[in-house]
């Protein structure tokens, strides 16, 4: 009999131990973010979808070698070049080079896992993050970015 | 030490002791190399691990002891196993698509600091394969015994379920084999 | 004559008002206090801190399809909000929300009350069985054996009450009540020290019988996926969802009524419809406070607190109460 | 609460449980066969998230099989992520510089806390109770936020490297990760007031879901169920790994069998993690966190390689066969909560269906790690 009491007891105790956390939380502030009004900062490390680093005469750094390509699991990075002659002056002479040049850089973003492979494998420091990350649509197409076209629209 | 044990009871089940340790003394001698011919015989010997017991080091293969065994000992090696208080880690096989063959791996493990891994391996024609289910002994099997039909098409003899466990109900493939095209 | 169907059906149209916007509203509380407890805004975008979130809840719900699944008894299926919302007003005519509010005075409210309440039982088992979904009958059936066994200790509650009271008119309840805090029914007398101990039980039933957490085993949301509306969209789900709030505003004021001395003041000041409103409120918030802490109890936690806890102690005082009020 | 039952011929009934089911937490779809309430059968229907990662690291060089790891279990993917760069690295032979294996012990054992702590909020929702969940979250955000300032992702983290790590961590998360600790210290006490010590969920726990020590090993039960029912086996202790020898802390063991004591065995292993942390940030050697010399490409040489680590959820194999080119011959993935989840058929016969549920939660399940 007394076991019965005292676990009524102890049980009703408890109960009011749970609710006077809850009353004690209630009147503390709320700790989410109002999302679409008001957004976080990405941190400095966070990884979004890549995008290429221009020199400073605005072309892109890379040169096409595709090392990103090749290092990429899924297969999302599809890169195309051309070589171009250019002259350059070495000991007084002008002498014609060849270099290659970037012509497309498509990422197709519906299949990338953001591991951040491509831009470790990367010799010539010609790819990054973005920030981007509320990006959303209801259409395949909008994620293949042509980040070729991105660049020069950012320098626009 | 229940390796030693183990080791003992596991040797017992080779009728013909004799060749057998006297190539574990070479293999473990010869380290890499040994193991290097035994797992891929395409460079220089074509035929595959002669059955019998390895002690492994630990440290560098992850497990102590490697036991290769014909289909109709797996029960016996299993049954030692089981009495020594090991648990069952997993069910898997390996297509050696050269030698026309598939290994069943299994691995099993203790619970108590008196740390062994043991790994049983067995192999199988590759145009029939066939092994008996250890699920008798070990009901977790059945799972990874399913797993394993799935993935390579061995038939466990005497399962009581096997059917698709990750595949599809009526997938009639099986994508691990070498030879799968999707 | 006609006068006196008039007043009927305005009083009707005034309970199915308060009815609603109660509905409507103690939702929008409810969704507001369990994001206060925890700690996010809640329901905060439409309309000034989320006051219109009802309206344009009514309004998709208005508009979607009513999906009868196939093989579904529909008679049974259409029937079931119905009969949920429909007893919960009927209840709201008999409740005396002060001294000159209420619809229709009866000399048995009390009875009527529980008649009615008994009604939403037969709701969700109708709901359960005729929407021909497995887990709508097993929540049905947990829901009735529920409620049955939490009416027992209710209304052995109710009649110790009545027993001390004499009456069983809601309104010389209250009355019976008046002048303040002592004498209210909450507060243990020389007649009655088992009171708090009542009015604990008193409260736990209601609890079960609006199948409210932590006893709402009939919706039960990790096992039965909804329950008894499992089925059920659009309209028919809300008229579910009304119900049980106002099932909720019920059963506060009726502890209002019996415990806590209905529109009362505590000290004996302004008696009036606003003190009524203030009780019942304030449990409703306890109940919604209730709700977001407890985990679930189980089918058979929730009979064996019935059958062995609920149920003895509430006959004890029974008779420990007739026995003092023969000695008093 | 198991009772009698007496199957009268023809009258249960097969109870869909999932693939679409909130108390699954995912899509596994049980087969329930039931008398009333109780279960008479259960049988359980894996595959509806089943990806083939075992094949794709047949097909995809070393570096390349790195992010599909986080993807094995999105609540504790870093422990995955570790036993795999550990397979390879003792595979190839790869040194570890020590600063970037104490890193990798520190975040794991973050990620343990975080997974715990989603698992806590996930099991008493289960039960009915939605508030914890939210606490728990909020606590597993502070995590969350820490690793992405330091990996570059919330969940599917792709932050170690065969000998290393990606990169390396900074003063701004030693800080935060020091002032976790006393604030996550300071969390489980109100979880122990408001779960623990609460007579409903006390109830609803206490001797129900019975898992032998025996049945354990028959189905090769790791991690905390094999703990809640009395077995001492943790593969940090029992097979160190890592620099986890250097550590001290403790593995709680539970002999009650039940669910509750899988529950106290988590909430105790989130205080021993954090004391892991609290040592490994006082221990953090200075150093370069990849080795000076590591191969271009990784080619194990040719050999049968295997690997346990101690995850959040149990004990996760990895085995490696390697035929001494870029892509593993054979890549098997033995995944705990497989072996553990075996064992729900069996344990919830004769349950009732609550029960059974509530049992189904306190193994932990996450089912993109059993499909994989």
């Amino acid at each position: 009999m007394g076991a019965y009491f005292s676990e009524i007891f102890r049980g009703l105790q408890s109960l009011a131990i749970g609710l006077g956390i809850t009353f004690k939380e209630f009147f503390k502030p709320v700790v989410t973010v109002p999302y679409p009004y008001e957004t976080i900062k990405m941190s400095e490390r966070f990884r979004g979808h890549i995008e290429l680093i221009e020199n400073e005469d605005g072309t892109p750094k890379c040169v096409a070698c595709g090392m990103c390509q090749r290092a990429c699991p899924s297969g999302c990075i599809s890169l195309a070049s051309k070589s171009v002659k250019y002259e350059v002056e070495v000991k007084g002479e002008m002498k014609t080079k060849k270099k290659k040049v970037l012509t497309t850089y498509d990422l197709n973003f519906t299949t990338c896992s953001l591991c951040g492979q491509c831009v470790e494998s990367c010799n010539f420091d010609a790819i990054t993050f973005s920030k981007e990350y509320n990006l959303a649509s209801d259409r395949k197409e909008d994620f293949h970015f042509d980040l070729l076209n991105r660049l020069e629209e950012r320098n626009s | 030490m229940i390796k030693d044990t183990v080791l003992q009871s596991l040797r017992g089940l080779f009728p013909d002791p004799e060749p057998v340790v006297e190539e574990i003394v070479t293999e473990a001698a010869e380290g890499d190399e040994a193991e290097g011919e035994k797992k891929k015989p395409a460079k220089k010997k074509k035929e595959p691990r002669n059955n019998g017991v390895i002690e492994h080091d630990y440290a560098q293969y992850g497990y102590d002891i490697d036991v290769q065994l014909d289909p109709g000992e797996l029960l016996a090696a299993v049954m030692i196993i089981d009495k020594a208080g090991f648990f069952l880690e997993s069910v898997t096989g390996v297509d050696w698509i050269k030698e026309e063959q598939l290994e069943v791996v299994y691995d099993f493990s203790r619970y108590d600091f008196d740390t062994c891994r043991v790994v049983i391996r067995t192999r199988t024609p590759r145009a029939k394969p066939k092994v008996p289910t250890i699920s008798k002994i070990y009901p977790g099997a059945n799972w990874h015994e399913r797993e394993t039909h799935d993935f390579f098409g061995i038939k466990f003899d005497g399962h009581p379920h096997l059917v698709p466990l990750l595949l599809p109900e009526d997938a009639d493939f099986h994508p691990l084999l070498k030879d799968f095209k999707p | 004559m006609s006068l006196t169907i008039l007043n009927a059906v305005i009083a009707v149209v005034i309970a199915i008002a308060f009815a609603a916007l109660n509905a409507a509203y103690l939702v929008w509380a409810e969704r507001r206090g369990a994001g206060r407890i925890q700690r996010r805004p809640g329901p905060n975008v439409n309309g000034p801190l989320g006051l219109l979130q009802p309206p344009a809840d009514g309004l998709k719900l208005m508009t979607k399809q009513l999906i009868i699944p196939g093989g579904a008894d529909k008679a049974l299926f259409m029937v079931a909000p119905v009969l949920a919302m429909a007893p919960a007003i009927m209840s709201f005519v008999t409740i005396p929300f002060s001294e000159n509010i209420v619809a229709r005075s009866m000399n048995i409210g009390v009875l009527m009350i529980f008649a009615f309440a008994s009604l939403g039982a037969m709701s969700i088992l109708l709901a359960g069985w005729g929407s021909r979904n497995k887990y709508g009958v097993m929540a049905a059936v947990r829901a009735v054996s529920q409620n049955i066994s939490y009416e027992i200790p209710m209304l052995i509650t109710v009649i110790t009450i009545v027993m001390m009271t004499g009456t069983m008119d809601l309104k010389e309840l209250v009355a019976g009540q008046s002048g303040g805090i002592w004498n209210w029914n909450l507060v243990p007398s020389l007649s009655s020290p088992l009171m708090p101990v009542a009015f604990l039980i008193f409260f736990i039933c209601t609890l079960a019988e609006t199948n409210r957490a932590p006893f709402d085993l009939g919706e039960a949301e990790s096992e039965l996926v909804a329950g008894f509306h499992t089925e059920y969209g659009s309209m028919g789900f809300g008229l579910f969802f009304m119900g049980e709030y106002a099932n909720i505003v019920i059963g506060a004021s009726l502890i209002t009524i019996l415990f806590l001395g209905g529109w009362g003041c505590p000290l004996g000041l302004f008696p009036g419809v606003w003190w009524f409103l203030l009780k019942i409120y304030l449990l409703i918030f306890s109940f919604i406070w209730i709700r977001w802490t407890f985990p679930r109890t189980t089918i058979y936690g929730l009979l064996n607190l019935s059958w062995k806890i609920l149920i003895p102690i509430s006959l004890f005082n029974l008779l420990f109460t007739a026995g003092l009020l023969k000695v008093f | 609460m198991s009772g009698p039952i007496h199957i009268q011929p023809g009258e249960t009934f097969i109870l869909n449980v999932g693939p679409q089911h909130p108390a699954t937490h995912g899509v596994l779809r049980v087969k329930m066969e039931m008398d009333g309430e109780y279960i008479v059968k259960a049988e359980t229907v894996l595959g509806y998230i089943h990806r083939m990662h075992e094949l794709m690291g047949e097909n995809r060089t070393y570096p390349q099989v790195l992010p599909n790891l986080s993807r094995l279990d999105y609540l504790g993917a870093l422990g995955y992520t570790h036993g795999h760069v550990l397979a390879v690295e003792r595979a190839s032979g790869i040194e570890v510089p020590e600063r970037a294996e104490y890193i990798r012990v520190i975040t794991v054992e973050l990620n343990r806390v975080a997974s715990h702590l989603f698992w806590f909020g996930a099991f008493v929702m289960d039960l009915g109770g939605f508030t914890p969940l939210m606490y728990a979250i909020e606590d597993r955000e502070y995590i969350l936020d820490m690793l992405e300032a330091v990996t570059g992702s919330r969940l599917t983290y792709c932050y170690y490297r065969f000998g290393g790590l990606y990169n390396d961590i900074d003063d701004e998360f030693i800080d935060r990760a020091r002032a976790f600790i006393p604030r996550m210290r300071k969390s489980l006490k109100k979880y122990d007031a408001l779960v623990t010590g609460n007579i409903i969920f006390r109830k609803r726990l206490e001797g129900i879901g019975p898992i032998s020590a025996e049945m354990c090993r028959k189905y090769g039960a790791t991690g905390p169920v094999a703990r809640g029912s009395g077995i001492n086996f943790d593969v940090r202790k029992n097979e160190p790994y890592s620099v986890y020898p250097e550590f001290d802390f403790d593995v709680p063991v539970y002999d009650e069998c039940d669910s509750l004591a899988r529950y106290y065995v988590r909430m105790e292993e989130m205080e021993q993690s954090l004391r892991i942390i609290e040592q490994g940030l006082d221990k953090l050697p200075e150093g370069p966190i990849m080795p000076k010399k590591k191969p271009k490409l990784i080619k194990p040489p040719v050999g049968d390689y295997y690997q346990a680590v101690e995850t959040a959820r149990g004990s996760f194999g990895i085995r490696i066969v390697s035929d001494g080119t870029k892509n593993a011959y054979r890549f098997k993935l033995r995944s705990p909560t497989y072996s553990n989840m075996s064992l729900f058929d069996e344990a919830c016969e004769g349950m009732m269906i609550m029960d059974a549920l509530a049992l189904m939660g306190s193994l932990d399940l996450v089912i993109p790690e059993i499909d994989r």
